[in-house]
């Protein structure tokens, strides 16, 4: 039994043009103390996956297939006051605009405090306690934890943001674009921090980002989304040394290094696919140079190759460099 | 000759006024000279509040200078007004950052993309009309009848991004202002812009500002960098020297905070 | 914070005055004989002479501006020509009545609002959404005047359940030997249906104000957060979205005030309660320029403290005014 | 770019959305069977002068009658024609709200634009002027100017409407017209050489035009409900029948609790059709404000 696995999970939302297919069936497996970094561009549908595994979804989602296997129990299937348990406790998650994830209107201690108290049977002042030594943790002088959040800077609130997820000791941590709003600067700091805590606290970490770079950085484990769903997934060095999927390597390809000058960026033609109407087939095959009649009708499967698992139906075919 | 020379360029900006105290400033721009040569992309590179949007915003008169002048081929473009600033406009234009964001939603594609022909009243009718398509054609949008009638919330933002592009270049000026054009995109669209922005340079002989705070993107795309930090420049160069022997301790810091992606180097 | 009340205070007796200078010159400056409107027309004539000379009125507009305030804040309004008393009086008699009623509305219909609001959003998309606000969309465009003639009619003219009218008993109160709690509830029995009227009317726009104020709320991250968190749905919904809802609601509920106080003075006509909304009516309509005046001057003084009261409570609430 | 053609585009993606709210049709309905109404009103004075809303007497009739076939909908205490006087009522409605509704939204409009573009001094002035004007007890103020006029006239009744209620819009805006300021594409716009007045009327115009028509709506309720409200109070204008007036007529005459077909139908008529435009109002702020609509 893995740690957390999901299995064949299918999500769309139902708007007034019509269902957005979000999650297109996505398998996932990770053990425990492992960071896996999931990439992809905006509106691929890993936002949702991350929402998904916390059942926190809007109400016009529905999750119409598959299992969300914690600890071999499918969250899926649990009622809403077990749900309720098992976020922050066991589960937490630090969301894409942590700017707006501190409550205005209540001191930043306090909002930490009451997630800790919705969990543990432990005192306010020993719950205050913890918040100090989260706030040494993450890199903040204990003293701010009575300020309110518009007294803090970006970086600052991100720290308390973090420290917020941890206040529980989750096993599971979901970083959503953690850093996305932050200087580079500040962004190294946050991510340094965040990757020593995990070593520390042996989380388990899901890092949802659009910046492969910072992936090649922190996590063991990639996955690439696209089009809802995952195109290719292994060890973080393998994928980077030999990209299997077309996508993975055009978006590796259409990145500028910093150190050395390239001749040309190689970009990928066309746009994202639409999720109210995918593509038939390979839902990359519209943009992609090595489609064939094939890549148009049928979807290829999530299969084993070189150590990894890739969605193309001719990866072993497709040359890198 | 440079096109563009600034000389002790300084913005201030009033912050809140408090109701019995006096008024409360930020200096935005401090203190900043440079020189941006024809035909060249000069970069702005620093972090968000660095000073260099507003730097951007000065040199096209979006804003006025509190202090410092501002030569444009040689005039001091700080105190021109009516008819010679209406010419200068022509001449000079500006990508913005967010796509979604620097078209007018109520516009088609067709009216964005005229607007500067009728203000500055070049062509009219049939020949308006041809330049727009050849405007749309230059930035690979085709065909581009197809799109004249088209509401920006009906393009992709790689599309928007591209009509933006076509808008900024079809007064045919000599100067652009790119401010974070790709930093809103994807990221697999991101390179097609950049592309196409080095292609446009050469065919069209544009000298161009572009303000990024992504190193890599500026190392790709200009010739000499400057970086700001805190309204000023700390360090000014060409892009091998400013990326790969950094002088200044904040763009060593800057440069040693961008995420590597590191197995890529040994391919 | 105090110093940003202390700009509200100032903002409102700026407002105040200005309100106060614009109704002397309005009738002032209106057709006919500016003394017509400030002396009692059943005055014998040396007595009007002496009251011209007395108010000025021989002087220039400025001066009798000038004179006109002094009067007014030694609490000298003139006499009213309908009761032949001065009108300081009557309005003082008839002040508290209207604070009753008033704010008695506003507190209920507020508390209604938010309570209703917050679950109706809460519940979006359910029958129990549909419902209610269509109920309270109903409430807030129905014709106040004629709704309470209705009630009127229903509950005390065919039930007997409420007097038809007015404040008081007035046997119970001139006879004596009543205690008080006998008066009070006299008072309340009287109460209950304009007050229950005027509430039904302003706690839809209330509730409906709350109800978009939430919607918008309930999009933010940190509600997004405090689900994640493991909180409750009850404590999700009233300590982090209801909480932060209430703020635009307060800005936007002391604009609305203004409106509450138009509902106010129909009703008080309706239920001849004597109060300074059914005062301005009649005032009005007996030609009793300086009651009218006046009634009017508190009626906005009203609205205007009202409004102050909300400013503090919205600076209580966020903690982000700190000027 | 013209008004024209992106209105005519607009009204077309807009009805697709404004159809699917069941509360917005059901206004439009009840707002467009009062709209046949008021068109039907002067039909009745054609057919007899006895019907006529105001000076019309049935000469058999010197009292309060119930409904009959002569009189569909009774006679008042004088024996005139209630539904006539109803019609007529209709018809002062939809023309007291609307352009008491209309003035005030071109104005709020205008000073709105003003106020958020130029900002600075002209702003602070003109919004000192609206948190005066919004502060205003609004029936009570109308009844002080009735007793410094002494008589009313129903446009003056629909100027002082109009000119209470322009500040609420004039803020909403303004708060519009600062975001929208700030927008790149009024800076793009600036970029390719547009003065004020072509960034007012091409760029941010067209872009509060549906704020504009959203306060129109709420505003024609609010205008008919004040109307009403003067009218039974006894401050209208004498020389028009609207519902309001119908109402203080039976209750000035004693009539309220004894003649239900005089008293219902008028009271009923001002909800209904004020109800008829908030529901409107609502569903175009689902649309225009895209937070607030249902996924």
């Amino acid at each position: 039994m893995s740690f957390f696995e999901i299995q064949g999970l299918r999500m769309h939302y139902a708007t007034s043009r019509g269902r957005v297919k979000a999650i297109r069936g996505v398998d996932l497996k990770m053990d425990k103390g492992q960071a896996l970094g999931l990439a992809g561009e905006s509106g691929c549908g890993k936002t949702s996956l991350g929402l998904s595994i916390l059942r926190l979804l809007p109400n016009n989602a529905h999750i119409t297939r598959g299992r969300i296997l914690f600890h071999g129990e499918d969250l899926l299937r649990k009622s809403e006051e077990e749900m309720r348990r098992i976020r922050w406790k066991y589960i937490s998650m630090v969301f894409q605009s942590a700017m707006n994830a501190l409550n205005p209107v209540y001191r930043v201690g306090d909002q930490i405090v009451e997630a800790i108290l919705a969990h543990e049977d432990i005192t306010k002042d020993e719950a205050k306690e913890r918040v100090s030594e989260l706030f040494s943790l993450v890199g903040l002088d204990p003293g701010r934890a009575g300020q309110y959040p518009h007294e803090y800077s970006g970086g600052m609130r991100q720290r308390a943001v973090i420290a917020m997820a941890l206040a529980c000791h989750p096993e599971l941590l979901i970083a959503d674009e953690p850093t996305t709003a932050l200087d580079v600067i500040h962004q190294k700091q946050i991510i340094e921090k965040m990757d020593e805590l995990r070593e520390k606290l042996g989380m388990t970490m899901i890092y949802i980002t659009h910046d492969i770079a910072i992936i090649s950085e922190t996590c063991d484990v990639m996955a690439v989304m696209y089009g809802g769903k995952i195109v290719e997934s292994s060890k973080v060095r393998d994928l980077l040394r030999r990209p299997m999927h077309p996508y993975t390597q055009g978006l590796i390809r259409s990145i500028p290094p910093l150190h050395d000058s390239v001749g040309r960026l190689t970009s990928i033609e066309g746009e994202p696919p639409s999720l109210l109407s995918p593509p038939r087939g390979c839902s990359f095959n519209p943009r992609c140079a090595y489609s064939r009649d094939i890549c148009r009708t049928s979807e290829p499967p999530l299969r084993q190759l070189n150590g990894g698992l890739v969605a193309c139906h001719f990866a072993e075919e497709i040359p890198w460099p | 000759m440079a096109l563009i020379t600034t000389e002790n360029l300084r913005k201030v900006f009033p912050v809140r006024k408090r109701l019995f105290g006096g008024q409360e400033y930020v200096t935005a721009v401090d203190d900043v000279s440079f020189k941006i040569h024809r035909r060249e992309v000069f970069g702005l590179v620093g972090e968000s509040g660095s000073g260099k949007t507003t730097c951007g915003r000065l040199l096209l008169r979006l804003l006025e200078p509190t202090s410092g002048s501002i030569y444009y081929d040689g005039v001091d473009i700080t105190k021109l007004t009516g008819r010679e600033l209406l010419s200068f406009r022509r001449r000079v234009q500006m990508i913005f950052q967010n796509p979604y964001e620097s078209l007018n939603p109520r516009f088609t594609v067709y009216d964005s993309v005229a607007e500067p022909l009728i203000i500055q009243r070049i062509a009219d009718g049939e020949e308006r009309r041809r330049r727009v398509i050849e405007a749309l054609e230059r930035v690979r949008l085709t065909p581009a009848e197809s799109l004249l009638r088209r509401y920006p919330h009906e393009l992709s933002g790689g599309q928007r991004q591209r009509v933006a592009i076509a808008r900024a270049l079809v007064t045919e000026p000599d100067f652009v202002v790119a401010d974070e054009p790709v930093s809103m995109l994807d990221v697999s669209i991101r390179a097609g812009i950049l592309n196409l922005m080095l292609d446009l340079r050469d065919d069209l002989d544009l000298t161009m500002l572009f303000i990024t705070h992504d190193l890599a993107v500026a190392r790709y795309m200009c010739d000499r960098i400057a970086v700001m930090h805190k309204g000023r420049i700390v360090e000014l160069g060409s892009k091998e020297d400013v990326i790969e022997n950094p002088q200044h301790p904040y763009t060593r810091a800057l440069l040693s905070s961008v995420p590597r992606l590191h197995s890529l180097s040994k391919t | 914070m105090y110093r940003y009340l202390l700009h509200r205070i100032l903002q409102i007796a700026i407002t105040m005055f200005l309100l106060i200078a614009m109704v002397f010159i309005l009738f002032r400056v209106m057709p006919g004989d500016p003394a017509s409107m400030v002396l009692d027309p059943k005055m014998p004539p040396e007595a009007k002479a002496l009251m011209k000379k007395q108010l000025g009125l021989d002087e220039p507009i400025y001066s009798q501006f000038i004179i006109y305030m002094k009067n007014l804040l030694h609490g000298d309004l003139g006499r009213s020509f309908y009761y032949g008393r001065p009108v300081y009086d009557v309005i003082m008699e008839r002040l508290p009545n209207t604070i009753l009623l008033f704010t008695s509305a506003t507190i209920i219909s507020w508390g209604l609002g938010y309570a209703l609001g917050k679950r109706i959003a809460w519940r979006r998309g359910t029958r129990f959404e549909h419902a209610l606000t269509f109920m309270g969309l109903l409430f807030y465009s129905v014709f106040l005047p004629w709704f309470g003639l209705i009630m009127i009619w229903i509950f005390s003219y065919r039930l007997g359940l409420f007097p038809l009218g007015g404040m008081i008993t007035p046997e119970l109160w001139t006879a004596g030997g009543a205690g008080i709690i006998a008066l009070v509830l006299d008072v309340l029995h009287h109460l209950a249906l304009p007050l229950f009227v005027l509430t039904l009317l302003s706690f839809a726009g209330a509730m409906l104000l709350m109800r978009s104020s939430m919607l918008e709320t309930l999009r933010e991250d940190y509600i997004l957060t405090a689900r994640a968190k493991g909180l409750s749905e009850k404590v999700v919904r009233d300590k982090h979205a209801a909480r932060n809802a209430l703020l635009p609601m307060v800005t936007a509920l002391a604009l609305s005030l203004s409106f509450s106080m138009s509902g106010g003075v129909l009703t008080e006509t309706v239920f001849s309660w004597p109060g300074l909304g059914k005062e301005i009516v009649s005032a009005t309509l007996n030609y009793d320029y300086p009651l009218a005046q006046a009634a009017f001057i508190f009626l906005a003084a009203i609205v205007l403290m009202a409004n102050l009261v909300a400013d503090i409570i919205y600076a209580y609430l966020d903690p982000r005014i700190r000027y | 770019m013209g008004i024209i053609e992106y209105a005519r585009t607009s009204i077309k993606e807009n009805w697709s959305l404004f159809r699917r709210s069941r509360m917005g049709l059901l206004g439009l309905a009840i707002l467009a069977f009062f709209a046949f109404l008021a068109l039907l009103a002067p039909i009745p004075r054609l057919i007899d002068d006895m019907y006529h809303p105001m000076v019309g007497v049935d000469p058999e009739i010197s009292y309060s009658t119930p409904p009959s076939l002569r009189h569909p909908m009774g006679t008042d205490f004088m024996g005139r024609d209630l539904l006539s006087q109803f019609l007529s009522g209709a018809q002062i409605a939809f023309a007291v709200g609307i352009t008491a509704a209309v003035i005030s939204v071109l104005i709020g409009t205008a000073i709105g634009l003003t106020s958020g573009y130029y900002g600075g001094k002209v702003d602070a002035l003109l919004m000192r002027l609206a948190d005066i004007v919004l502060v205003l007890p609004g029936l009570p103020f109308i009844i002080v100017i009735a007793a410094a006029l002494g008589k009313m006239s129903i446009w003056i009744i629909v100027l002082l409407i109009a000119l209470l209620g322009w500040p609420g819009v004039a803020r909403v805006i303004r708060a519009q017209t600062l975001s929208l300021r700030e927008r790149p594409f009024v800076e793009a716009a600036r970029v390719a050489g547009a003065g004020d007045r072509r960034i007012l009327l091409h760029h941010l115009a067209p872009n509060v035009l549906p704020l504009t028509f959203l306060y129109a709506a709420l505003g024609v309720s609010g205008a008919i409900l004040t109307e009403a409200s003067l009218s039974f109070i006894g401050l209208g204008d004498p020389s028009v029948v609207s519902w309001g007036m119908m109402l203080q007529w039976a209750f000035t005459t004693g009539h309220t609790f004894r003649a239900p077909y005089w008293i219902l139908p008028p009271g009923l008529a001002i909800s209904l059709l004020s109800l008829s435009f908030y529901l409107v109002g609502r569903a175009l702020e689902e649309i225009i404000n895209p937070r607030l609509r249902e996924p």
